[in-house]
């Protein structure tokens, strides 16, 4: 239905977005290792874009490539936390973390979805954001522990990137519409939080006092960050329309 | 002087040398030399592929450049292993790197300018690599020859890839096929200098190949090479930008045109398009990253103090 | 006391404050934060613009548009310059702005997602600038005025830009035209809020206004406004999204329909689109240009220095 | 004639991607009055690149704007230097002192040229680029000579951009078609060779010791970074083909 549509639309932009940002790092890491683990988790999330846009396609009749390359602004519908800028390492793996516990929660629902073909996506997906969630955690720990420089970008980053939360368990007339075919944002609030507590109790971190920013992107209205990425994204494709690769 | 005798006589039986046997300080230096420089190679040859990881043309093309510039990642990580069986912790061989003391493949140091060259990089390139180093898994070094088992495997997938888009891009819009030919012009006469300098002026591969680390001439590599190019463009529809290519049936060994080895000197000596640009973003990445490996060091001390007060107490 | 009556006759008189007289405590402070508060929001004011420069469609949009963007960096310079003859330093007031404890126009905190923004921000914003800003040209205090009269000119020159930009767009393709009604339905709640909450909630008019600070009231400005509009956006062949808006012939006032003032208060508290993206980038800029700011005055302290020396031999 | 409208393209490329590149610092400089100076010169380059392009265009039949949204990547005539990376404001002012120095002899002697459009339009950006040699000239001694940090890096900025002048001075055989309506690059050298040593023996600064990069902008090779400045560049003017603005 063209509600599954626009709900399968939501979860490809989301990854899709990530892992163009993640894409950056590899060749720039602070490490081999983690040229290869950002580009593991660049990999799964382009993997999980492409099955959700797909199913998106198939009712749209078009291609996974027809939607990440010839839509324009407004028809994506990320997240704003998804298309945030990588900044330093450290805000990186804020992202990281604040993303791989929303969708670790969201997945692991979601392949309970009456829609079988959501549920086989998340299924598969949900053990590939569980090592994602193990790793910025890790790095949580190591940044927040470690040195006082490495503290201090790491409490920078977490406050950058914390107002783009909240967007992410807002629930509104799709959701009310698709029923027990999608997952009910507001209901992974808690169960994120509370493991996030525990993260930073262990980390000796404290939740960001900074409000939340005004989102919008499941609606189409993005940041001013999403325009640069997309002309970069798109610039090739959208030269060659009609070509195949 | 038995460890002498003793690697003399495993060399001559075309066997493996083995970390902790003992070696001539020679052999130790060309080994270190050659597995640092080919492990920075991996390092620096990820730049001008990442160059278009976010603009790949497709969802499908984007995951497997991904795969790839993170594969080179990984075989950086195996080669620089077996660099330290050696002897040189790999803090140290990157720090040449970025100070300019170690070498790279000089290929590296040309621009990537098109989608077309993620095509030539990976089959003229990779190739090039691939009949270099084939014969590497022999290599009588056992970490270095396991490496390039290891290595040449994802490697020959790497080629198939690039392959593969230079077909789809020949087969696709003119002008797509227009970049396809462009790019294949730019990457031959590099990539067949990635073989070395001609023989008559290679004076170190007779050591190397009685030590059977090297196996074939720089020459013999470079005509094999050219003779399975030549066959393979046919079926991509394009062409080499060679017309002296041929085969002589003397000397059983494919020709080619004369190369323009100054330019190679050229690039060597860093006046390449690019050599400026590769050593800059390493070290930026390297200088923006060391507080974040500093923190991982101070983390695991932490770690571990705390484990050892834990078992004290 | 003397001060006093003076500071009594020349406000009664319509006569300008200047820097040196006598002035009471609060109408210094109810000034400087008004004046910081203006040259932060010129500030701030550069980014949703910014955002375009590289991207402008043009060349003679693109160079307009780096000429606008900039001089809003020249009202910040005379603005912070008039305050600081109140007594805080510009340091101080960048702090503030960078800590958070100075506010700017919430209405910066909207993003400016299309070219079209270019417009609306030209045409309404600043239209809603040059309203609040031509009756403080008559500030009574001197600098303030003065720096105002200049703003003022170059402001309703970015208006007309603005318009045109519009105008335009208005006559262009169908998706130009729809990407400029979208502009406006977005910018024009925003524009109309930034006169101020209305008259019967913004506490400090009356003081502002006995003071000769303020002239008009927020409703009284805003409504005016929203009566220039209305006959412009007919030109542009665009329409308001307000379908409430008339000339009330008893009150001789325009009327529009209620603005959502939650929202506004919202933004105000941080919650916008932009308000973190914002400060993000001031502070980033401000602390990526310390290393250069202390150069500068290292530089010039040397030389007083030597200077001196030479004077001194 | 084709070889005087290459020959602007040359100049007129050159001055449009620096144009481009400064830009950038507007709203983002180390203090208002350089957001001010910056924005002075990109406007000052942006419009040298209006005036050389215009000329350029009447041969073509185009407008500035075809010739600035709708060329591809090979057909750009900018040499490397101009569309070097911003970097810090070191490495910003390293490349402003080297482009104003050349860019001043240039238009001293191109001002004589027989192609009267093209010595009016020198004419009138000589004194502007005057200026900008005065201010980064000026910020190079403050660099240089104030902190040790500003010092360092206004070495390691002019180090990374060194290697990327030699191109500036390279003739070719547009050059010798076209006589004495062009500048013969190679004679420019050595005034802006005599210019920088005496600025940098006021900074104590040294030549830096690095090998020059092969060039070829001129023959529309180009840098791996001209990619990413076209696709913003050029993403909104293509994506509206036909349309004014």
């Amino acid at each position: 239905s063209a509600d599954v549509v626009e709900y399968a639309l939501r979860l490809g932009d989301d990854s899709l977005m990530l892992a163009q940002r993640l894409g950056w790092w590899i060749s720039r890491a602070p490490e081999l290792e983690e040229d290869v683990a950002l580009g593991n988790i660049a990999l799964d999330l382009i993997g999980h874009a492409r099955s959700f846009l797909s199913y998106a396609g198939h009712g749209l009749d078009k291609t996974e490539d027809d939607l990440a390359y010839f839509r324009s602004e407004p028809e994506f519908r990320c997240a704003h936390l998804f298309v945030q800028p990588n900044g330093d390492f450290a805000r990186t793996i804020a992202r990281q973390l604040l993303v791989s516990h929303y969708q670790f929660e969201l997945y692991s629902r979601l392949m309970h979805s009456t829609d079988p073909t959501l549920a086989a996506i998340a299924a598969k997906a949900v053990k590939e954001v569980d090592y994602h969630r193990d790793h910025s955690s890790q790095w949580v720990l190591r940044l927040a522990l470690g040195t006082d420089e490495s503290r201090r970008r790491m409490i920078a980053g977490l406050k950058l990137t914390w107002p783009y939360v909240e967007e992410l368990f807002v629930d509104d007339q799709l959701i009310d519409t698709l029923g027990d075919a999608a997952v009910r944002p507001s209901t992974l609030r808690a169960p994120v939080d509370s493991l996030l507590a525990s993260l930073f109790a262990e980390a000796e971190l404290e939740i960001p006092a900074v409000p939340a920013a005004v989102g919008g992107g499941r609606h189409g209205r993005h940041s001013e960050h999403l325009g640069y990425l997309l002309a970069e994204m798109q610039v090739l494709a959208r030269e060659h329309p009609g070509a195949t690769w | 002087q038995a460890g002498r005798e003793q690697f003399d006589r495993l060399i001559s039986e075309d066997s493996r040398i083995e970390p902790r046997d003992w070696m001539p300080e020679a052999y130790r230096k060309t080994l270190a030399r050659q597995i640092s420089q080919h492990a920075h190679s991996e390092i620096i040859g990820m730049q001008p592929e990442a160059n278009w990881i976010s603009r790949a043309p497709s969802l499908k093309r984007k995951a497997i450049l991904m795969a790839k510039v993170q594969d080179e990642a990984g075989h950086g990580l195996y080669l620089y292993s077996a660099a330290e069986t050696l002897g040189t912790p790999r803090d140290k061989m990157t720090e040449d790197l970025i100070a300019g003391k170690a070498r790279y493949s000089s290929i590296f140091n040309y621009p990537a300018v098109t989608w077309a060259d993620m095509g030539a990089i990976g089959w003229l390139v990779d190739g090039a690599a691939i009949a270099n180093q084939v014969p590497l898994c022999r290599a009588s070094y056992g970490p270095y020859g396991r490496a390039m088992v290891r290595i040449c495997k994802e490697e020959s997938f790497h080629q198939r890839q690039g392959f593969e888009i230079l077909l789809e891009l020949a087969n696709g819009t003119p002008a797509q096929k227009e970049m396809a030919q462009d790019a294949v012009n730019r990457w031959y006469a590099p990539a067949l200098m990635m073989f070395g300098p001609p023989d008559d002026d290679s004076p170190n591969s007779k050591q190397s190949m009685a030590w059977n680390i090297k196996r074939f001439s720089n020459d013999e590599l470079r005509s094999r090479f050219v003779g399975m190019m030549v066959e393979q463009v046919k079926v991509l529809g394009l062409t080499l930008p060679d017309d002296q290519i041929r085969f002589n049936e003397d000397t059983q060994q494919w020709e080619h045109a004369p190369l323009d080895w100054d330019e190679f000197k050229e690039v060597l000596a860093g006046r390449g398009p690019c050599n400026a640009q590769r050593m800059e973003r390493r070290r930026e990445a390297h200088e923006d990253g060391a507080w974040v490996r500093e923190a991982a060091a101070a983390y695991a001390d932490k770690r571990a103090t705390a484990a050892a007060q834990q078992k004290a107490a």
